[in-house]
């Protein structure tokens, strides 16, 4: 199961990520878009985390909610309220349960990309963070590895597409050949969960069985 | 860059603005720039915001005649709702508040979300959504067309139209007329670099230039070599017509997009003077200057705006804001 | 560059002024820009000029409360003499003409000439000199100090000194006080491109900037490595200051030299209101923007000018002209 | 004797020559001054040859002062009037003789040089054209072709002056190391005149002793 403490846990390391990332998702926003998506995310987490550590509410859900309307109020552009609303969608899914198992997680995840998808109006293939976002959350159930492995397979599969949404599609054709941003951002974002959740199960392993915070194998 | 940390360049230009303009109520913290006198008896608001590095927009348009508040986002990132909710507060006097939104999809979905908000707090909110730039030819597949240099011609006859004492609705639909008359097109002799990154945005070896670029230093359609002034207003102006066919006289905006020195913007106003009057097009008034900027980028945009009656009087009504002013 | 080829971009530029402002007499031809009222009766006139490239000055600052005439040289090249002589007659209405010179060797020797023969052809003439520059510290040794961005104290306060009726004695001291109280530094982070050259005038590597510039792309006193806008901002105000020792409040311009964004001009007239805070100078008013440039230069100037009573209301007059305007 | 049309070939050699060098001239201008020398001179040479072309005066004093007065209405910069000042100070000492000797140029070509001295406040020494037209000046009476050794010499040894006068001054010791572009376009000038008398020479010998426009070997 899964407490609201994990997610604190993975929202730091999404926060970790991000930052040593920074330079690198501006450098992709530079041919494609206007060249801040790093600081805008780093700017965003940076806001999470501090919030969290100020009041780390006690529920996952309330955890993702509370995250999601931070993003919202501190990132602006396009990727403000997208990962805003992917969060707080996910979180509202979650509802007020103090634990909520992986399969309940990966759902409710579902609900949050989706209603990403309903935000922007994207689909898979319009080079955008949902070409990482939904099948990492596609995987999901499968397991946190899979999760990342899909959802970085699909940053990268953004590469030839033609941006269809945000700022990229204004190029026409001049968009294929450079990876996304936001599908790059989104990946990372998989990619610190299945951290968090291979940290916390070597955690368990380590203390053999302790009951607080688990996330692994079940 | 003339700057101390990139982290803080909003936050230093707004103090700056503060201590240039008495007349504003800047607020720092919250990244809001209010007319000093609002909210405003029974007049109507308008409120507007985008990413930075388009100055004098929007903070400039802020005044007696245009904008009621401007919400400066981080540069070229649209502001978060919570500043247009608190900008919204601030100036609503009852009458409502027209959001005027350039159509970025950052800035649609935050001002989106700021209007819920408002809404919710009971501020009478409408929107109109700037989208005239011709060089997004696909609007299906593509995010639409981006708002640029109408955005001036939306805030100043709207704002007028507010000042006269106009309704939501009739202010509203004005603002949707200017914007539904008016098609821009740009182009870019150099990149820009924003203070975040530190270098170009994308790279432009001299000799070439960028057609069709938007103002968030993103490459143009089409590169070509370089072109001469006339060439460059020929490209443009027929560009423009193809999608708007005035049968009225227009006004024009030459627009520079931050680093092109005023000599050149006259020198290109003289051929995009020509080029209109070789279409046939009557010209009612023409504003040249660095407006709707893309930080230090070289280059410049045309936008015209067909009018009417009323709007010719509403350009000519009194504004007084820091980067536009007459009558007053 | 913006522009057909090198040797029209004035001639264009005037095209372009003259279709943008119908309020203005431009004469392309002989390349005088005279406000469409003049001459008017009884009022002493004010001409300037000077190299082109430093738009607005001085062609944007002709109209009601500043400039009579401006007469556009070459791009940094001051005009010929022929050019103060037409612009002289032409607003002259026998209350006599100030000629506002910068003190460049060329300006200087060709408004010499010019004065010479208008005197001849019974236009009264007197000159005011603005030297207002302090990078340039030995003036036994040089051309003296440069005339920069106190030209635009000088030609707006004049300017409403002989709105305002005065006659040309007075409206020559006031212009002589303006500038004696007036100083100013400057810095650049790139250098600029002439037409005529069609590369940067000098080589500034990224990094680095260079202290006590002027405005015709020249390098300045020295090199330094990049300094954040609050080092930029204490090291100008600190050298104006070492000169300049007001006990009055002063006017405080903050001017790009072309082709730096609003943004971040307004956030270094943060630091310049900073550094004056602290050296308890009081600041009366700040005009921030970019009025006396350098084509497509890079870089920012401080001006200061310590006022009184009187030189304050002239700033607070009305002035309408195509760069600077208010009160009508 | 020289005649009205050996100045005509003067200026129009000189001309010819500052159209040669413009970009030379603009080059050398850029680092110590504000890089229009070259297409300063080059609009009034021009505008000199045309003016003679439409009118040319039958006095020698006559071609100079119009020519002076043209460099003076299509100059500007500091060049302009301190050109113009030359050939009109020239000019004027050169009378109305139809006809003057070379001894009589050269001493009027000294108080056209005192002239620019006295309206530009400069003396040699400052890093200005007048370091390559005074020992220009000084050597006319021995030959043209002195002059215009004196003259080029002059222009070199401007490198290692610090300037005085003019926008180079502004540059203190940052003026030092590079050529005068004032002085070096005066000793063009003597170049010019020097070809131009050299090619008269010849054009007398060929012609074994005729009488028009002769100007060498006196
Ligand atoms: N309509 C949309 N739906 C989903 N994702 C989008 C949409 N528009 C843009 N994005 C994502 O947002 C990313 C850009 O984010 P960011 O650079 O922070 O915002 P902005 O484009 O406003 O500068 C893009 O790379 C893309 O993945
Ligand atoms: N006071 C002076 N006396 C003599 N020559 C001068 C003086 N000032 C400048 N010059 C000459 O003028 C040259 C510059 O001419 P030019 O570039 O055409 O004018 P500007 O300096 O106005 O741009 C300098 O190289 C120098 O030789
Ligand atoms: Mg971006
Ligand atoms: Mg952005
Ligand atoms: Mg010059
Ligand atoms: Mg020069």
């Amino acid at each position: 199961m899964l407490d609201a403490d994990f997610f604190c846990r993975w929202l730091a390391a999404a926060a970790a990520a991000v930052d040593r990332e920074a330079d690198r998702l501006t450098e992709l926003d530079s041919p494609i878009g206007d060249a801040d998506h790093g600081s805008n995310l780093r700017r965003g987490f940076t806001a999470v985390v501090a919030l969290l550590e100020k009041e780390a509410p006690d529920t996952p859900g309330a955890v993702l909610t509370l995250a999601g309307r931070q993003l919202i109020s501190t990132v602006g552009g396009a990727s403000g309220p997208l990962y805003g609303t992917l969060l707080r969608g996910t979180g509202k899914a979650l509802g007020q349960a103090p634990q909520v198992s992986e399969a309940e997680f990966a759902d409710a995840l579902r609900a949050g990309v989706d209603a990403v998808a309903a935000l922007g109006g994207a689909a898979p293939g319009d080079k955008t963070m949902l070409d990482a976002l939904v099948p990492g959350a596609d995987a999901l159930p499968t397991s946190f590895a899979a999760a990342r492995e899909a959802a970085h397979q699909g940053a990268l599969a953004t590469v030839p597409l033609q941006a269809r949404k945000g700022r990229a599609s204004y190029l026409g054709e001049r968009s294929i050949g450079h990876q996304d941003p936001g599908a790059t951002s989104s990946a990372l974002l998989f990619e610190a969960l299945a951290d968090t959740a291979e940290a916390a199960g070597e955690a368990l392993d380590d203390a053999s069985g302790e009951a607080s915070g688990a996330a692994s194998g079940e | 860059m003339l700057i101390n940390v990139a982290e803080n360049v909003v936050a230093d230009a707004l103090r700056g603005m503060a201590a240039a303009h008495p007349e504003l109520a800047v607020d720092v913290e919250n990244r809001v720039i209010v007319r000093g006198d609002a909210p405003v008896a029974g007049k109507v608001a308008l409120v507007s915001g985008g990413g930075s590095g388009h100055e004098p927009l929007h903070g400039g348009f802020v005044g007696p005649g245009m904008l009621s508040a401007a919400c400066p986002g981080e540069v070229f990132t649209s502001p978060v709702p919570d500043q247009m909710v608190r900008a919204a507060a601030a100036v609503d006097s009852g009458a409502g508040v027209l959001f005027v939104v350039k159509n970025y999809t950052g800035d649609v979905l935050n001002f989106d979300m700021a209007a819920e908000l408002a809404e919710d707090e009971g501020v009478q909110v409408a929107k109109v959504l700037v989208n005239d730039d011709v060089a997004v030819t696909d609007s299906l597949y593509t995010a639409g067309r981006r708002g640029t240099g109408a955005t001036l011609f939306v805030e100043k006859l709207a704002g007028a139209a507010a000042e006269e004492g106009m309704p939501l609705e009739r202010v509203e639909a004005i603002a949707r007329r200017v914007n539904d008359h008016s098609r821009s097109f740009g182009v870019a002799l150099s990149a820009c670099s924003t203070p975040a990154k530190g270098s170009p945005t994308f790279d432009l070896p001299a000799g070439e230039l960028e057609l069709g670029i938007g103002i968030h230093g993103e490459p143009g359609r089409e590169r070509r070599s370089m072109m001469t002034s006339g060439e460059i207003a020929d490209f443009a102006v027929h560009t423009v017509l193809e999608d708007l066919k005035p049968r009225n006289p227009v006004l024009v905006l030459v627009n520079g997009m931050g680093a092109t020195p005023l000599l050149e913007l006259y020198g290109f106003n003289a051929e995009v003077q020509r080029v209109l009057r070789e279409r046939g097009v009557a010209v009612a008034r023409t504003l040249v200057g660095n407006y709707v900027t893309s930080l230090d980028m070289a280059g410049a945009s045309v936008t015209l705006c067909q009018i009417d009656e009323e709007l010719l009087r509403l350009w000519d009504a009194p504004v007084r804001t820091a980067a536009l002013r007459w009558g007053m």
